[in-house]
């Protein structure tokens, strides 16, 4: 059978790829290439759904050698939401690059699109990976095309962000590659389905829970070692921070939540759990009120970000010590809302510096009547974001108290509720002054391209209408993984 | 012998010194860096201690590769783990490769390293001389890569040096013609790769699944492609920016 | 065993004079070292082909990457010191022009 | 492990403690940069280290071909922050980035 599930495994990974390559190679036709391809590429990370819907799970054994000697790309429940979180955000973003980067701005249309598509398929590649060093592999590749994104505005802040940027991103690397070493010197296998079976309790796994855990939470900003997050996100082009916080930053995330469910569970009962969960509300309380003090609007957004990653992490060690199911659903909920409210967030920023070129929150006055469909955007993705119902957010939210209750820890209950409360303030903090009249004539503002208008609003009406949606992305999450061929566990 | 400038010498002699060497002298132990020292001790301490309890018996590939060696079309065993059990990740990193020009091309509009530089007649002679050969050193390092060390990286390094020393020697102006080249030469090793991982799922095998028999040439095809992609990512990275491209910096017009 | 502490030895004391020596130059030097010491390393492991690599590339290719760009921060440092001097240079007078006109006035 | 393999596992872990050190206290981004390869070094040299049985034994050839990867992907990376290291030095005049944003 030539279209079974493991052929659109492979096609979403070489897809991107390919027309990376081909975009590359053909600069001028770049744009063409960009939005044909993300086309394509959405529609078979569709057929890849519902071929897992039907058929369940998936095992593709690249090279036909199959684990240990080969690798393999497993596609489950997990793997599938995160392909389809990618795919809608990033068609959203690939229409609102073709307004935001002008044909007259040759260089950053020309590099754009390779980076893009670049990063588009380390990002399937990496959903779909089930071993630990080709993770490493495809980590990398993400983290290149996301700091040459980071870069591509050129100004010196977003030059120098990025250069942090891929300093601690690389740091992060090779602490997770040293872990790996670990891994393999501990328990010789590098397939995280085998390595379930194989695990023991010992040094070995202490150091390389400890290496794996830190390297991936420098990678994916977990407090305190978010710093580099804000002036990357906020300094970057408006289409490039709205990928790096809806997508690349839940890449590592999505390792560690898969390093903690296969691999390194043995030290549930440790404290390592607890202190992730302490660093999320840390993170949460920390983000929000930073982002209460920034006086510009992406910046505001980024701490935001720094804020809602902390919410994945709360609920590890409930994740970890039983009820996975309904625990994995709730984080995994919150993690495509925060996505599609996040990137609307960006993206409607990008359109208001556009129009106005000034992105100080104390200039928004009277935007309402001057951009009302970009204040609408930013106020559906806020609504999400404060976890208003009906949106995403709120359902995301729900699932989490819900199971924090069935838990009795009273104070991510309590955390939870201010973390909302906070983020209230921070989205009115925009929306506000918008609502009010300007005194003096309205600025001239410039028109935002259909496209940019659009896409973003999209996403934002995406963000409220994943509030309606759970249900299909628990059934579509309870797809689990193909138990192994290695002796019994 | 490199003098370091110190606080013996005249202030002038020591900013002459620090001009030529480039001295960054911010490498004092203060009490910040002392503490990050004995943060990172402790931690490297742990591992150390991890190092000790490594178990002995732990069943390790060697003889599964062995075993499967045969089937690869090889008969070196870093090799074959490399291009062809493991071959997925060989292609992500010659993604990797190919990534990292584009990057570098994005963020330098500009070569780092004027293509041309004066040059000599015996350098370039020597250099002349020298290419052929060198090419030849590279066919040969990717021919016998299949049974003992060397392949495609190794290869492509050579390649890559031949480039630096065509540079570095500009026995010939690179012109728009062969700038024109430049990108196929750099995706070609990728773009093999990726046809080979496709072509392998239209024959019916999993993605990267060489048909039975037909390794040996279609890895002999991959690797070759790799090799010149490899030899002329190496030298872009070197001159660190696009050849001929635009001299205006980012930034100053929107 | 003496030969492999010696090599040991060897790389710890040559990598971390090459993290903290003040020249940056000498640094760049003592890392090239340092890398065919590592690819030394690995052929007394046993990986003929990773030392091939790491000579070519690890070493090779990345010792000459930092020496071609940090000449090129070098040249570029003085140029930028040089401008920045001149702006200041011009500061200057036209601050002392604008005092001239405040006393005038 | 045999005791070679272990010896240079300790030093594999040493190289990548002073690498970390210095990635994180130095502000020079060219030793930035050399930290990071060094930090690289070491891990590879515990990779190379857990495939070494003892000598004239078999040895685990997974852990080299990883290695080789890493090489290859730890030059790209080296690459990519040069040309991104100089790019800043030449916008800002500054071979750093630990002082204060400035607006330009």
């Amino acid at each position: 059978m030539i279209f079974d599930t493991t052929v659109w495994m492979s096609l979403v990974i070489l897809l991107p790829l390919a027309a990376a390559i081909t975009a590359f190679l053909l600069p001028r036709h770049a744009l063409a290439i960009g939005l044909t391809s993300s086309g394509l590429i959405v529609l078979s990370v569709i057929a890849l759904t519902i071929s897992l819907v039907d058929g369940g799970a998936a095992r593709d054994q690249m090279g036909g050698w199959g684990a240990p000697l080969g690798i393999d790309l497993v596609a489950d429940g997990l793997s599938a939401v995160m392909l389809l979180m990618t795919a809608a955000v990033g068609l959203a973003i690939t229409i609102y690059a073709k307004g935001y980067f002008p044909a007259r701005d040759a260089h950053k249309r020309a590099f754009f699109w390779p980076l893009w598509l670049f990063l588009w398929g380390s990002l399937n590649a990496l959903f779909l990976s089930g071993d630990i060093f080709n993770l490493f592999v495809t980590l990398e590749l993400l983290g290149l095309s996301a700091v040459a994104l980071t870069a591509l505005v050129g100004k010196p802040t977003a030059v120098r962000a990025a250069m942090r940027y891929l300093l601690v991103g690389l740091a992060g690397s090779m602490m997770y590659l040293l872990g790996v070493a670990f891994v393999y010197a501990g328990y010789g296998a590098l397939d995280i389905a085998q390595l379930r079976m194989l695990v023991a309790d010992g040094p070995p796994l202490y150091a390389a829970a400890t290496l794996m855990t830190v390297g991936l939470m420098m990678k994916g900003a977990l407090f305190p070692l978010h710093f580099w997050l804000p002036p990357a996100h906020a300094n970057a082009a408006a289409p490039v921070s709205a990928l790096l916080s809806a997508l690349v930053v839940k890449a590592p995330f999505y390792i560690m939540l898969r390093l903690w469910m296969d691999v390194l569970y043995p030290l549930a009962d440790t404290a390592a759990p607890q202190v992730l969960s302490a660093l999320g509300i840390a993170a949460i309380l920390w983000g929000s009120i930073q982002a209460l003090r920034q006086p510009k609007f992406k910046l505001l957004v980024a701490y935001s970000t720094v804020a809602q990653l902390g919410y994945l992490f709360l609920l590890i060690p409930a994740l970890l010590a039983d009820s996975r199911p309904q625990v994995l659903g709730a984080i995994v909920s919150f993690m495509v809302a925060h996505a599609a409210a996040k990137a609307a967030a960006f993206l409607s920023a990008g359109n208001i510096l556009h129009a106005t070129g000034d992105e100080q929150i104390a200039s928004f006055t009277g935007l309402l009547r001057t951009l009302p469909l970009t204040v609408t955007t930013f106020a559906l993705a806020g609504l999400s974001l404060v976890a208003l119902p009906p949106s995403g957010g709120f359902i995301a939210k729900w699932l989490l108290l819900d199971r924090a209750l069935a838990n009795g820890d009273w104070w991510l209950v309590v955390v939870i509720i201010a973390g909302g409360l906070l983020a209230a303030g921070y989205v009115m903090r925009v929306l506000g002054p918008t609502f009010r009249e300007r005194e003096t004539k309205p600025t001239n503002a410039r028109a935002v391209p259909r496209s940019m208008a659009l896409s973003a609003f999209g996403l934002s009406v995406l963000a409220i209408i994943l509030g309606f949606m759970g249900v299909y992305l628990l059934d579509l999450l309870a797809i689990e993984p193909v138990s192994m061929m290695v002796g019994g566990g | 012998m490199i003098v370091t400038p110190n606080r013996m010498m005249p202030s002038r002699k020591r900013r002459k010194l620090r001009d030529e060497n480039y001295i960054d002298d911010d490498v004092k132990l203060t009490p910040a860096r002392r503490v990050i020292l004995a943060m990172v001790a402790v931690l490297t301490v742990v591992l150390v201690m991890a190092v000790f309890a490594v178990p002995d018996d732990v069943v390790r590939l060697t003889q599964l590769t062995e075993d499967r060696l045969p089937e690869s079309g090889v008969s070196n065993t870093v090799t074959a783990v490399l291009i062809n059990f493991r071959g997925y990740d060989t292609f992500l990193e010659v993604s990797v490769l190919l990534l990292s020009i584009i990057g570098v091309w994005s963020v330098a509009r500009r070569a780092r390293v004027p293509v041309k530089v004066p040059n000599t007649p015996v350098l370039r002679v020597f250099v002349r001389l020298l290419m052929p050969l060198m090419v030849i050193v590279a066919g040969y390092l990717l021919w016998i890569g299949s049974d003992v060390p060397g392949g495609a990286f190794q290869g492509g390094a050579v390649l890559g040096g031949m480039g630096v020393l065509w540079i570095a020697a500009a026995v010939d102006d690179p012109g728009s013609r062969e700038r024109r080249l430049l990108r196929p030469l750099l995706i070609v090793g990728m773009a093999f790769f990726l046809g080979a991982g496709a072509l392998a799922i239209v024959v019916g095998g999993s993605m990267m699944q060489y048909p039975e028999g037909e390794a040996k040439t279609w890895i002999l095809i991959i690797e070759s492609a790799a090799t010149f992609s490899i030899g002329a990512t190496l030298v872009m990275l070197f001159l660190g920016g696009q050849p001929g491209g635009s001299s205006r910096e980012d930034g100053k017009k929107s | 065993m003496i030969l492999d502490l010696l090599l040991a030895f060897a790389l710890l004391l040559i990598a971390w004079t090459s993290l903290s020596s003040p020249d940056l130059f000498r640094s760049v030097v003592l890392f090239i070292t340092f890398g065919l010491l590592v690819a030394l390393v690995w052929v007394r492991l046993g990986a003929p082909d990773v030392a091939m690599a790491e000579a070519a590339v690890g070493s090779g290719l990345t010792g000459a990457l930092l020496l071609s760009t940090l000449s090129h921060m070098r040249r570029n440092q003085r140029r930028y010191d040089a401008s920045r001097q001149e702006k200041n240079d011009r500061n200057a007078e036209s601050d002392d022009a604008e005092q001239k006109e405040a006393e005038v006035a | 492990m045999t005791e070679t393999a272990l010896l240079y596992m300790v030093v594999g872990v040493v190289l990548f403690g002073m690498g970390l050190f210095a990635l994180v206290a130095y502000p020079h981004l060219l030793r930035k940069i050399l930290a990071m390869n060094v930090m690289g070094t070491g891990t590879f040299m515990v990779f190379i280290a857990i495939a070494h049985n003892g000598d004239n034994q078999p040895i685990d050839p997974i852990p080299h071909a990883l290695v080789i990867t890493g090489i290859v992907v730890a030059v790209c990376s080296t690459g990519l922050a040069l040309a991104l290291a100089s790019q800043v030095q030449a916008l800002t005049g500054q071979p750093r980035i630990d002082g204060s944003e400035r607006e330009e």
